[in-house]
């Protein structure tokens, strides 16, 4: 095996992990701090703002804190499970990134073309989907081998709640994949170079956020780690480091659906009308930058949106959530799926 | 590249025997969820994406989260101190390791991978016509051209629509069926 | 299946053995939803809730035994820590309960100012409860605004009198001190301002269908029930039954005011919380006349002793406390020292009417019933 | 790889499966082991539809997928009726036909 197929197959990816895993890490843990800064602009106060300039090292403070604090394993709990239960929430999240282009592919010199993604898979929607299904094991496991009522309530909850807003999730984005005619995510971002599928898939879009708010288990639908009625859910028993990786997953999640809804419903990293071909004549490195840049601004404007909601609205009650969930957000999209796929057949053959 | 094929057998295989053996049910569940994950990964690496898809989203993403809840709804003190395995579990042991040896005598002598048996047909008629026979059979299964997801759906709408369609009246009924035998008043 | 059939499957043995058992949930004591350290053990049936058993005494502090042992005027700071986010509405309860006893005439400008600072109180009270029971039911940001109205009103007490949360506003007799300079104005400024506080905060709530999704129906308790239970305030109104001390049993100077008492009508929980967010409407309006029509005059009776010494009796007088009928009852035998006392506190009787509201409903519904009842249990203990 | 070895796995899959389903008294044990063996067949299925290049062993395999599904829900369901009526999930308990 030559050193350069060795660095296609293995050394590339890897790097690109790396650099991924690490571009990840640190923007969750800024999600956090925009969030509760943000959340204390929304409520008349001022959030963290005393280690570093405006608390700007505040997560990195959280995160020594969290890793020096003692690690707690109750006498009831079922050691093994609640040792590894975080494991199973973390990954699913993190493996979620490796299918997002966040710019357009760079084009050097020889027509090399260096993608924006660690590997742009032709079913990309759906490896997202099933990668981000295992993320209720997590859930489910902690509540289990916790051994005590509240972390289980929880994760009878949540683990009802994700399986019930897969179904319209997933319906929402079937739409997006109708219209663009491909799972693969550049595909889909590229068929968005007129306009995005937010303004023609405006039901599927509206079903997506919604539902995209409950799978992050986020308010209005925070009902597994719902405070005031489940204490902390299903992670009430854990502390320290594994309580960090429960927090970083929620977090993980949250950025990833606002990357996800970028790419299938605002047009991901295309420029709002800018043809892509003007920028291209006009410089290579400078298409990729303003792309990256309008990825991050939209996904920033997303998760800003999120907060707002978080900020703005009370939780939902168990039993309204499910109904909400089974008689309003899927016959919508069950709707909006046939009127899609009329679309497509008749109109724009 | 058979390195990576030994331990993804190995991987699936040890999380089958996980399954089995393993003394807590949540602990086979688990394994199980490995087992699927690999393959899945088998399936990426026969080239059938989108079942390898299907089958972590529904199977690993789904169903095994339902009896993760099954699990956990029929937990008690006395299942876990009973004995997990059977009285027969050895007779039946020694059966399947009969069935096993025997089925992989036969596997092992039989040609059945040669070739498929429509082209056998004509090997065995048609002499050296053979090479341009599969050829033929491989272009005509391919129905139209494009990823495998495209092809999958085409041969599945086309060819098995009324089965497909059937499979759903099935995940009907059986859900009907299920919340049927859960219902508390009957 | 027909109707025949499963009336049958009801009484048989294999009905029985469906059965689900129920769980036991220890809710509290040290729950972020229960507003101190109060336990209920819910009996749960899935979700639903089929049995709940209140157990207090978590914070009891012996305040009605400890008051035996002060003088009359040594007791008086106790009773703020009965109910502490509404101390200045105690410490009128207790020092009416003495004046009634010793028949003092409390001058008319006392009077008033009193007026003006138990609705104040009443506010800042009912500021702080909308905050945590919307928090109990998720809206975060409520919580904030609320504290951001109550820091003003504590504001005005620290320059009044000089503390902010456990008072000791009033003497026995009268009032220590008059308003200080700007002190008026600063309470005008506040006045004008909370109108539109309250506007905004029924943006948020009233006309939210998730939060009348949360709170309409839900812990529903009749008026005829409530009486039975002996509930009061804010609690009984919601149910529509019209009782406030205030106005059915005026003292200190509310007979001169023109207010309404707002009433529920379904007596669930939107109806409490409706009810407590008209009230400080109510409140502002009281506190616009008292400041305007503000009498001049002393602030204590001429002619009191330092020592109080009421005359043997016994004596009930009761407020309007935030959270329902304040009531005192001292028995007095001559000494300095009261023989006896006993606190109605509101909080403590109305937690009765917890049952009737969250039995048969579901498990956050029991938040939302606790929060809807303003409970704070320094005064469930005493 | 070759046909052999997957017809191999799947071979063993399928025995390990029989296995647990003959021998375990945990009833999800023994829907687990019944998911074991349609995973054996699943295998097989995409093998040869490799081999062949014939989609219609895929196909099979998303049926079997369905159908597990189904069994999935309705075992689930026999579960919950079990433990209801015997407070436990052994198969050995639900012996009342045995006369």
């Amino acid at each position: 095996m030559t050193f350069e197929s060795l660095m296609t197959y293995v050394g590339w990816p890897l790097i690109k992990i790396v650099i991924l895993l690490g571009v990840v890490a640190f923007c969750v843990a800024y999600t956090v701090y925009i969030e509760r800064r943000l959340l204390g602009f929304f409520q008349s106060r001022v959030g963290p703002n005393r280690v570093g300039p405006f608390g700007l090292i505040q997560p990195i403070a959280d995160g020594l804190k969290l890793i020096l604090k003692e690690d707690i394993i109750p006498a009831n709990a079922q050691p093994f499970l609640f040792r590894i239960a975080p494991i199973f929430a973390i990954v699913p999240a993190f493996v979620g990134f490796a299918i997002i282009s966040f710019a357009p592919p760079l084009v050097t010199g020889a027509g090399v073309v260096h993608p924006f993604v660690v590997k742009d898979v032709n079913l990309g929607i759906l490896f997202l989907l099933s990668i981000t299904s295992l993320g209720v094991f997590g859930i489910v496991l902690a509540g289990w081998s916790s051994g005590s009522k509240y972390p289980l309530f929880g994760s009878l909850r949540s683990a009802s709640q994700m399986l019930s807003y897969e179904i319209p999730l997933t319906l929402s984005v079937l739409s997006v994949i109708l219209m663009a005619g491909s799972f693969r995510l550049s595909d889909i971002v590229d068929a968005q170079s007129k306009l995005p599928f937010a303004i023609p898939l405006i039901l599927a879009f509206g079903v997506y956020v919604i539902s995209a708010v409950a799978e992050t288990n986020r308010i209005p639908f925070d009902l597994p780690e719902g405070e005031s009625e489940l204490v902390g859910g299903f992670h009430t028993e854990y502390s320290g480091m594994r309580f960090a990786f429960y927090f970083l997953a929620e977090y993980a999640n949250v950025v990833l659906v606002c990357c996800v809804a970028t790419s299938l419903f605002l047009g991901g990293y295309k420029i709002p009308f800018v043809p892509y071909e003007t920028l291209l004549a006009a410089h290579p490195i400078l298409v990729s930058a303003l792309g990256l840049a309008v990825f991050g601004v939209k996904a920033v404007l997303f998760l800003y949106f999120y907060i707002w909601i978080r900020a703005t609205f009370p939780r939902y009650r168990y039993d309204q959530l499910l109904r909400i969930g089974w008689m309003v957000l899927l016959p919508i999209a069950l709707l909006n799926l046939f009127l899609v796929a009329g679309i497509k057949l008749w109109l724009l053959r | 590249m058979t390195i990576g094929w030994i331990l993804l057998f190995a991987l699936i295989i040890a999380c089958a025997l996980g399954v089995v053996i393993s003394r807590s049910p949540i602990a086979s569940a688990l394994s199980l969820l490995v087992g699927f994950v690999g393959v899945a990964i088998l399936y990426l690496a026969l080239k059938a994406e989108f079942v390898a898809a299907v089958q972590v989203l529904v199977y690993a993403g789904g169903i095994l989260v339902l009896y993760i809840f099954g699990i956990m709804l029929t937990d008690n003190e006395a299942l876990r101190l009973t004995r997990q395995v059977h009285f027969q579990a050895w007779p039946v042991f020694l059966l399947v390791l009969v069935l096993f040896l025997w089925m992989g005598h036969k596997l092992y002598h039989s040609d059945y991978a040669a070739t498929p048996p429509a082209a056998k047909v004509m090997v065995v008629s048609g002499g050296d016509q053979a090479e341009t026979a599969i050829a033929a059979l491989q272009a005509q299964s391919q129905v139209a051209a494009g990823t495998n997801t495209q092809r999958l759906a085409s041969v599945m709408y086309g060819n098995f629509l009324y089965p497909f369609e059937a499979a759903s009246v099935l995940l009907m009924v059986a859900a009907l069926g299920a919340v049927f035998l859960a219902k508390k008043e009957i | 299946m027909t109707t025949e059939l499963r009336e049958a499957a009801g009484t048989s043995p294999l009905r029985k053995a469906l059965e689900t058992t129920t769980m036991e949930l220890n809710f509290g004591p040290q729950h972020p939803a229960t507003h101190g350290v109060y336990r209920a053990v819910l009996q749960l049936d899935g979700e639903r809730v089929v049995g709940i058993e209140s157990i207090i005494g978590y914070l009891h502090r012996g305040i009605e035994k400890w008051v035996e042992y002060r003088t009359y005027t040594k007791a008086t700071p106790i009773f703020d820590r009965l109910d502490y986010v509404g101390a200045i509405l105690n410490c009128h309860g207790y020092v009416g309960t003495v004046e009634k006893l010793m028949k003092i005439e409390v001058p008319k400008r006392a009077q008033y100012i009193r007026v003006v600072l138990d609705e104040l109180q009443r506010i800042a009270n009912h500021l702080l409860w909308l905050g945590t029971h919307a928090l109990d039911l998720g809206a975060m940001t409520v919580l904030f605004y609320g504290l951001r109205e109550r820091e003003v009103i504590m504001d005005l007490f620290e320059a009044m009198v000089g503390q902010r949360l456990l008072q000791n506003a009033y003497p026995i007799g009268g009032v220590r001190l008059d308003f200080p300079r700007g002190w008026e104005r600063a309470c005008r400024n506040f006045m004008a301002e909370l109108p539109h506080r309250l506007d905004e905060y029924e943006t948020l709530l009233s006309s939210n269908r998730m939060w009348l999704q949360r709170t309409k129906g839900i812990g529903v308790i009749s008026g005829a029930e409530a009486v039975a239970l002996g509930l009061s305030g804010p609690t009984l109104r919601g149910s529509g039954v019209y009782f406030d001390v205030r106005k059915c049993i005026p003292y200190g100077s509310y007979e001169d005011f023109d207010f309404e008492v707002p009433l529920g009508e379904n007596g669930d929980v939107y109806d409490r919380y409706i009810v407590r967010v008209r009230e400080m409407r109510q409140s502002l309006r009281i506190l616009q006349q008292a400041l305007d029509g503000m009498p001049e005059g002393p602030l204590m009776p001429e002619k009191l002793s330092k020592i109080i010494r009421p005359p043997a009796g016994e004596v009930y007088f009761s407020v309007e406390g935030a959270k329902g009928q304040l009531g005192y009852y001292l028995v007095s035998d001559g000494t300095d020292k009261p023989w006896k006392c006993h606190v109605r506190s509101p909080s403590f009787i109305n937690l009765q009417g917890l049952e009737k509201m969250v039995v048969g409903g579901l498990v956050a519904d029991v938040v939302a019933n606790i929060g809807s009842l303003d409970i704070v249990l320094g005064e469930v203990d005493r | 790889m070759s046909m052999q070895g997957l017809v191999i796995l799947g071979f063993v899959l399928f025995c390990l499966g029989l296995f647990g389903v003959l021998a375990r008294r945990n009833f999800i044990v023994i829907l687990l082991s019944i998911e074991l063996m349609f995973a054996a067949a699943g295998v097989n299925f995409i093998a040869f539809s490799g081999l062949w290049h014939d989609l219609t062993g895929q196909v099979f395999t998303v049926f079997l997928i369905a159908v597990a599904a189904g069994e999935a829900a309705i075992g689930l369901g026999l579960l919950i009726a079990l433990f209801r009526l015997k407070h436990s999930a052994n198969i050995d308990d639900a012996s009342e036909l045995k006369g």
